[in-house]
């Protein structure tokens, strides 16, 4: 980060985190809007807002108590959908597939992210051009990911495929995406391939933003690279490690395109994740009901809030660090 | 303890040609001496620090501790303790782990940290703040805390980077003493940077002056003050600084006179050798070795001007005084009754002057001085 | 403010040890699909299938002409930008006038809103997509570009939201109340004093919403089914089942698709990175 | 709050609305205002049929000036998705491709009876059937198929198995062709399940139907007869030897529909290939955009019929992609007629010539003439003395046993990656009918 930019940093940290103080004494309080002023501000975006965001998600909860399949003439079936649901065996198998994913993959992900950063930060030739390099996969769709993986997945001439026969072992070449217990696999690390350099990006900047001194320090107290990345580094890096943990746990939660293009839910559903299960319920399955769909939705919607409140309360209390 | 060698060592960040942070610097700290580095902001003095540190690479030049040489050995290996300016404490760790980390990266026996942590603890005052992060202690436990840190490891040589800067007037006084009162205690080596010249002249034992990168003195305290080497120095010692006006010499059949700020006065401690070739030269005199003369003071060495502002401090009171040769600080008695826009007579005894070359260094008084009075 | 101590002895080690080897090897593996995909999109799949890692010798530059006129790439192309685009510029205008009464006016309710738009960013899509798509139809706003721009619009609000407020609740105070000594009115502050001093932010949330946006592909495939009106991703992906077997055609298409983002990110590239971990640095 | 609010977002959005297209008043198509019909067809990369689509609507337009077609070819998989959502919005296209399978678009009432558009005794009687639901007919059957066992003549014989007379081995003969295929480092068996949900279980299909007979295999489809029956087992066991033998190519799961043409015909070239009658719709059209090479010895066998089969000579003919019409559609009376234009004799007998496909409208093949007529032959001749059974399993099953047929029978199983006796439990977990 270059220095005006770190100033500018600082500068902007120190300003006291929210102005107006806690308790303001009598009189009309000037920081008090005019209620015309404050419509005019926030009208606009809460209309937008509650029309397709919040009366959708309402909506949802209400169709999940229907069943939609005539859509001119609704029949309420009450919880049947949700009853039904928990018997859906493709249904748990989409959410144990999901959570595995959004649960483990984080932690190689943000490793990886570490790992990388740690390098450049250690000063390695034309760093400034790998860490633009390594930034490019997060900029592309999952669409045109999907097609170059599949193409690197491909049995016969994939680029996978080729280089373990070029190295001689052919017996580990395998339909990648075609087999049940090797397709996940596949599809998480083409999710970490694409999602690894936004880690990275993120431990540089906090690795640039650690105070040069208690290395330092930490170098007179006779600790070597290596005894300074586990004693300081690391855990001065913890509160940014556990916020890549959060976001890459809600991103991989959501991940839809790269599912139904490469695999539409895999051999024998090994791939089948909670979006694409819904979407297939939805659009791709010969009926019409949206109800049960949305049933699925609102299950997984309560899924997702609950985990990322628990993950954000468990990392919260020990993330009081300020240096 | 540790004696510190360094051998015409020079700091250049980028190419040999670029400018040279330190240069040619070589100086000896004896074992159990408090070197106080003293100098401007940006005149290398960190700089020096950091590479005996080995915080920083050492250009040329060589480095060495109890005779061993210390270029190659890495930072971690040099037995060194040093306390920053930011303090660079531990914010994951409590105070105890902060004191202890060093230890337990030597492989110190647990009994010994406890006793050695325990004991220091003791000694600052830290005792029951053993359990608390840094983030939940003030300024000054801070500070202490750092100083903790370094004592606890029992270093061959201390070393303190700017340490009280952080501190407010009072605490950094206290401060000082007990910084002192500990070099005294431990008779460990200790190097000590600053640019406050307050600090240097009540902590160290001697004082290297340092300027845009070389060393332009060292010496006892007091020495540096009464014998600067260079008008550098002798304006950096000293608060107000000393009085640097130009003059010129001229010689007469009986000895040199000087011709400064409108007066002319004999150089009674200077040979006719010592002022071999030299006209142009810069007479300086410290504020506090000036008085006011009376109108019907016999006539002696002394420069007039007029009262330019009169500044009380309650202790004593500083006179400005504009004359011919440039504006002129005199630190006087309390009750001087002078006011703005009066003449005024200073006296400039001949024991309390100085000359400098026009190369600014000082030319030594090689000749008695005898107090005459002698128009 | 890099470690230049610690960076110095650790790059030695680096310039001799394996580690250099692994940057080497982690640089391909990000590029080299990349380049791989630029190299056969200037191949026909006749030479691509007899050599797949070939380069192009003879490199086709007509395919791209013909992938932007006959398979009606320049069609998506232009849904694309008209939707992203407009998607925008109204959530950052709307996203900064609600982040700026949200971070300068102190009312009933404040944190309340704010923490209803910010966890909206949890979100799985799907809860929003089944019912959107119904009420679209309501609106008649189905199968129509309005309606996909709308729909943006509320998708990247929350986020723009989040990153708006928390810059311009920092703005020092003192800065408005120097303004309203000088008789500005709260619209007249908002424009001469909010938006110019965090355009940084707006610029981040600009950049990072046009990228999120050009890239969404689930939204798209459902709300518009009027094959004038499909987006890039969209695209892509029905030209990728037109023609399976051209694979020359669909790494063209690809192509097409990935050069606005690389042409913002040779541009933008510090700005861009910078905007897309700002919230995740602590 | 939240009901003014609502009313309010009900205004602006319906004033947003009329940006969107104004409902016109439904009027008589005249040349003056003419009619414009909007019309998805699937079939983008299959030449011939393409050609012949256009052929008939571009006839339709010039013989009938009032009505104008946007005619637009879309892959399957996006007119099922798009079509399904579009015809909930009262948008959908007035005429799009659909399959039997898709009858539920007309239980839910989105389909218009073509009983009054359409000459329905232009039809073949099975052609009908497949598309009748309460007694109306509902699409236009334009393409048929029956499921064939293509094979290359000169590799069979390379590897020294001669084909039997009638063109139908036994379980044995077919086993050691295909050891041999594998021995001789050719894939016996060409398939590919990346794009469609049905191509790996048409061995198994056909196998099973000549075992169980028509009843049986009926029952089997909708649930009626449980797959752990041992005649199924059999079956089941037996394509998972051949399975094990390397019978299917290891890149099956990632090799699309179109690939496996390829991989058949050209590179890198195999026995056989199970696939239905719409082979030619992609092989016969010049090799570079990806017909069968020219003088292709292209061969027609029987599926094998394992012993005691109860109906050695059955075969599945099935209704494959038909016309049907959007019931809540502005442009009836052009669209009616355009549909009615497919159905007479000359029309079929266009579109078995230039596609060399059966159709569901009834045809004179005698007349049948052209370069490809002797392989249109052999068909007929491959088709002499069959008992047909109507339909795919696909057209019989909804819901989870479709979803559980496509990921078991189509993908596991060929693929190896399921032993019969779990594919039966899973089949039946999620296709076993309700006791009626």
């Amino acid at each position: 980060m270059s220095a005006p930019a770190e100033a500018a940093r600082i500068a902007l940290s120190a300003a006291p985190r929210r102005w107006w103080p806690a308790s303001r004494q009598g009189g009309r309080d000037p920081g008090a809007p005019s209620w015309l002023t404050l419509m005019v501000f926030l009208a606009p975006a809460l209309v937008l807002y509650a029309g397709l965001t919040a009366y959708p998600v309402i909506r949802t909860f209400a169709d999940s108590l229907y069943d939609l399949e005539n859509m001119d003439a609704p029949r309420f079936i009450g919880l049947a959908h949700f009853v039904q649901i928990w018997s859906d065996e493709t249904f748990l198998r989409a959410i144990r597939n999901t959570l595995v994913w959004s649960f483990i993959a984080p932690f190689l992900d943000v490793a990886t992210g570490l790992l990388l950063a740690l390098c450049l930060y250690a000063g390695v030739p034309f760093a400034r051009f790998l860490r633009i390099a390594w930034f490019t996969p997060v900029l592309l769709s999952y669409v045109v990911v999907s097609i170059l993986w599949l193409w690197i997945y491909n049995y016969d001439w994939g680029a996978l495929n080729l280089a373990l026969r070029a190295v001689g072992l052919d017996g580990w070449t395998r339909a990648w995406l075609g087999e049940s217990n090797t397709a996940l696999a596949a599809l998480m690390v083409t999710h970490a391939w694409k999602w690894a350099g936004f880690n990275m990006v993120v431990c540089l900047a906090a690795l640039h933003a650690l105070p040069s001194e208690v290395l330092e320090a930490a170098e007179l107290d006779h600790c070597g690279w290596a005894a300074k990345l586990r004693h300081i580094i690391i855990p001065l890096m913890r509160p940014t490690l556990l916020n890549l943990y959060i976001l890459a746990f809600i991103g991989k939660m959501k991940v839809f395109d790269l599912v139904w293009i490469m695999t539409q839910g895999g051999p024998m559903w090994s791939t089948e994740t909670v979006s694409t299960y819904v979407y297939k319920r939805a659009f791709a399955w010969n009926t019409f009901d949206l109800g049960y769909p949305s049933a699925i939705a609102v299950v997984w919607f309560i899924i997702v809030l609950a985990a990322a409140a628990l993950l954000h309360l468990a990392f919260r209390q020990r993330e009081k660090l300020e240096y | 303890m540790a004696t510190v060698q360094l051998q015409d060592v020079c700091k250049r960040y980028g190419g040999v040609g670029s400018l040279a942070a330190v240069q040619d610097v070589s100086l000896t700290v004896a074992d159990g001496e408090f070197m106080v580095l003293l100098g401007p902001s940006g005149c290398g003095k960190s700089t020096t620090l950091r590479m005996i540190a080995g915080l920083e690479s050492i250009s040329d030049g060589r480095l060495a501790i109890d005779g061993r040489p210390m270029n190659a050995v890495p930072a971690k290996d040099r037995d060194i303790a040093m306390v920053f300016q930011s303090y660079a404490l531990y914010p994951h760790m409590t105070v105890a782990e902060n004191l202890s980390f060093g230890l337990k990266r030597r492989g110190t026996p647990r009994a010994e940290i406890e006793r050695r942590v325990n004991e220091t603890a003791e000694m600052l005052g830290l005792t029951e703040y053993l359990a608390r992060r840094p983030a939940a202690l003030s300024g000054g436990q801070r500070q202490r805390v750092a100083l903790g840190r370094a004592i606890v490891r029992e270093p061959k040589v201390f070393l303190f980077d700017e340490p009280l800067s952080n501190l407010d007037a009072a605490l950094r006084v206290a401060t000082r003493n007990e910084l002192t009162r500990l070099h005294r205690r431990l008779g460990a080596t200790m190097i000590y940077v600053t640019h406050d010249q307050v600090e240097a002249m009540t902590m160290g034992s001697r004082i290297c002056v340092m300027n845009r990168g070389r060393i332009a003195q060292v010496g006892a305290p007091l020495d540096v003050y009464r014998n600067p080497a260079d008008t550098f120095v002798a304006r950096f010692l000293g608060s107000p600084p000393m009085n640097l006006l130009p003059a010129r010499l001229h010689r007469t059949p009986t000895g040199a006179r000087v011709h400064v700020a409108g007066s002319e006065f004999p150089l009674t401690r200077w040979s006719d050798a010592a002022l071999a070739n030299i006209d142009e030269v810069t007479f300086g005199i410290r504020p506090e070795d000036m008085h006011l003369l009376p109108a019907a003071a016999p006539p002696q060495p002394a420069i007039s001007g007029t009262v330019a502002s009169v500044e009380p401090l309650g202790a004593e009171t500083l006179l400005l005084v504009d004359t011919k040769g440039g504006e002129v600080t005199a630190r006087l008695h309390r009750d001087t009754a002078a006011r703005p826009g009066e003449t005024v007579r200073l006296a400039v005894p001949a024991s309390a002057a100085y000359l400098f070359d026009p190369d600014g260094r000082a030319i030594a008084a090689d000749r008695v001085p005898q107090d005459e009075a002698l128009n | 403010m890099q470690a230049q101590r610690w960076g110095d002895r650790l790059s030695a080690l680096l310039r001799r040890g394996p580690l250099l080897a692994v940057l080497v090897l982690y640089t391909l593996y990000t590029t080299l699909p990349f380049l791989w995909v630029g190299a056969m999109s200037l191949r026909t799949t006749a030479e691509i299938s007899a050599d797949h890692y070939g380069l192009p010798s003879p490199a086709h530059w007509g395919k791209f002409r013909a992938a932007w006129v006959d398979s009606n790439f320049a069609g998506y192309f232009w849904n694309s930008t008209v939707v992203v685009v407009s998607a925008v510029a109204i959530v950052t205008i709307l996203g900064a006038m609600a982040a700026h009464a949200l971070a300068r006016y102190k009312f009933p309710g404040n944190r309340l809103l704010y923490f209803i738009l910010f966890s909206s960013i949890i979100f799985p899509p799907q809860i929003v997509l089944l019912s959107l798509f119904q009420i679209l139809v309501n609106y008649n706003l189905y199968n129509t570009r309005a309606g996909l721009i709308l729909v943006y619009v509320s998708l990247q609000l929350p986020l723009t939201v989040f990153i708006l407020e928390a810059f311009f609740a920092r703005i020092p105070q003192d800065l408005f109340e120097a303004a309203r000594i000088d008789g500005y009115t709260d619209f007249q502050i908002f424009l001469r004093i909010v938006v110019p001093v965090g355009m940084p932010a707006i610029v981040t949330t600009v950049i990072l919403n046009f990228v999120h946006l050009w890239n969404e592909y689930l939204f798209a495939v459902v709300l518009v089914s009027d094959e004038d009106l499909r987006t890039l991703p969209v695209g892509i992906q029905r030209f990728m089942g037109d023609y399976f077997q051209d694979i020359g055609m669909i790494a063209t298409g690809v192509m097409i698709a990935v050069i606005p983002v690389i042409v913002v990110y040779t541009f933008f590239s510090e700005k861009l990175i910078q905007g897309m971990t700002a919230g995740a640095v602590k | 709050m939240s009901q003014r609010l609502s009313g309010w977002l009900r205004a602006s959005a319906a004033a947003l609305g009329l940006l969107a297209s104004a409902p016109t008043a439904i009027a008589q198509p005249t040349a003056a205002n003419p009619q414009t019909v909007t019309m998805w067809s699937h079939w983008p990369d299959e030449a011939s049929k393409r050609g012949y689509v256009e052929g008939r609507v571009r006839a339709f337009e010039t013989s009938n000036p009032q009505c104008r077609v946007r005619l637009s070819f879309i892959q399957k998989a996006d007119i099922y998705t798009s079509a399904r959502a579009a015809v909930r919005t009262g948008q959908a296209p007035d005429i799009f491709w659909l399959e039997p399978d898709e009858i539920a678009f007309a239980r839910n009432g989105f389909l218009e009876p073509l009983d009054k558009y359409v000459d329905l005794n232009g039809l073949e009687d099975w052609a009908r059937a497949s598309w009748t639901h309460n007694g109306r007919v509902y699409g236009l059957p334009l393409e048929a198929y029956t499921v064939e066992l293509y094979y290359n003549r000169e590799r069979v014989r390379a590897l020294g198995v001669e084909v039997p007379g009638n063109g139908q081995m036994g379980q044995a003969q077919f086993t050691d062709l295909v050891r041999r295929g594998v021995a001789a480092g050719v894939t016996p068996l060409a398939q590919g399940v990346a794009d469609r949900p049905f191509p790996g279980a048409y061995f198994l299909e056909e196998v099973l139907l000549r075992r169980l007979g028509p009843d049986d295999y009926r029952k089997l489809l909708t649930g009626r007869l449980s797959f752990r029956d041992p005649r199924v087992m059999a079956a089941m066991t037996w394509m998972r030897e051949l399975v094990d033998i390397g019978a299917y190519p290891r890149s099956m799961a990632t090799l699309k529909l179109g690939e496996s043409h390829y991989y058949f015909h050209t590179n890198p070239g195999a026995l056989m290939f199970p696939i239905a009658s719409w082979y030619t719709g992609r092989a016969f059209v010049p090799p570079e955009s990806g017909g069968q090479p020219a003088g292709f010895p292209l061969g027609l066998m029987q599926y094998p019929a394992m012993e005691n089969s109860d109906c050695p000579e059955c075969k599945t003919l099935a209704v494959g992609g038909s016309y049907v019409m959007y019931s809540r559609s502005r442009n009836k009376e052009c669209a009616g007629a355009l549909l009615n234009s497919f159905v007479n004799i000359e029309s079929g007998n266009q579109w078995m010539e230039g596609v060399l496909l059966q159709t569901g409208i009834r045809t004179d093949p005698s007349r049948i003439s052209g370069i490809n007529a002797p392989y249109f032959r052999e068909l007929q001749q491959r088709s002499e003395g069959a008992r047909f059974f109507i339909g795919t399993p696909l057209q019989y099953m909804t819901g989870r046993c479709a979803d559980t047929f496509q990921q078991v029978l189509n993908r596991a199983l060929p693929g190896g990656q399921i032993t019969p006796q779990d594919a039966a439990t899973q089949m039946d977990a999620a296709c076993a009918a309700a006791p009626q």
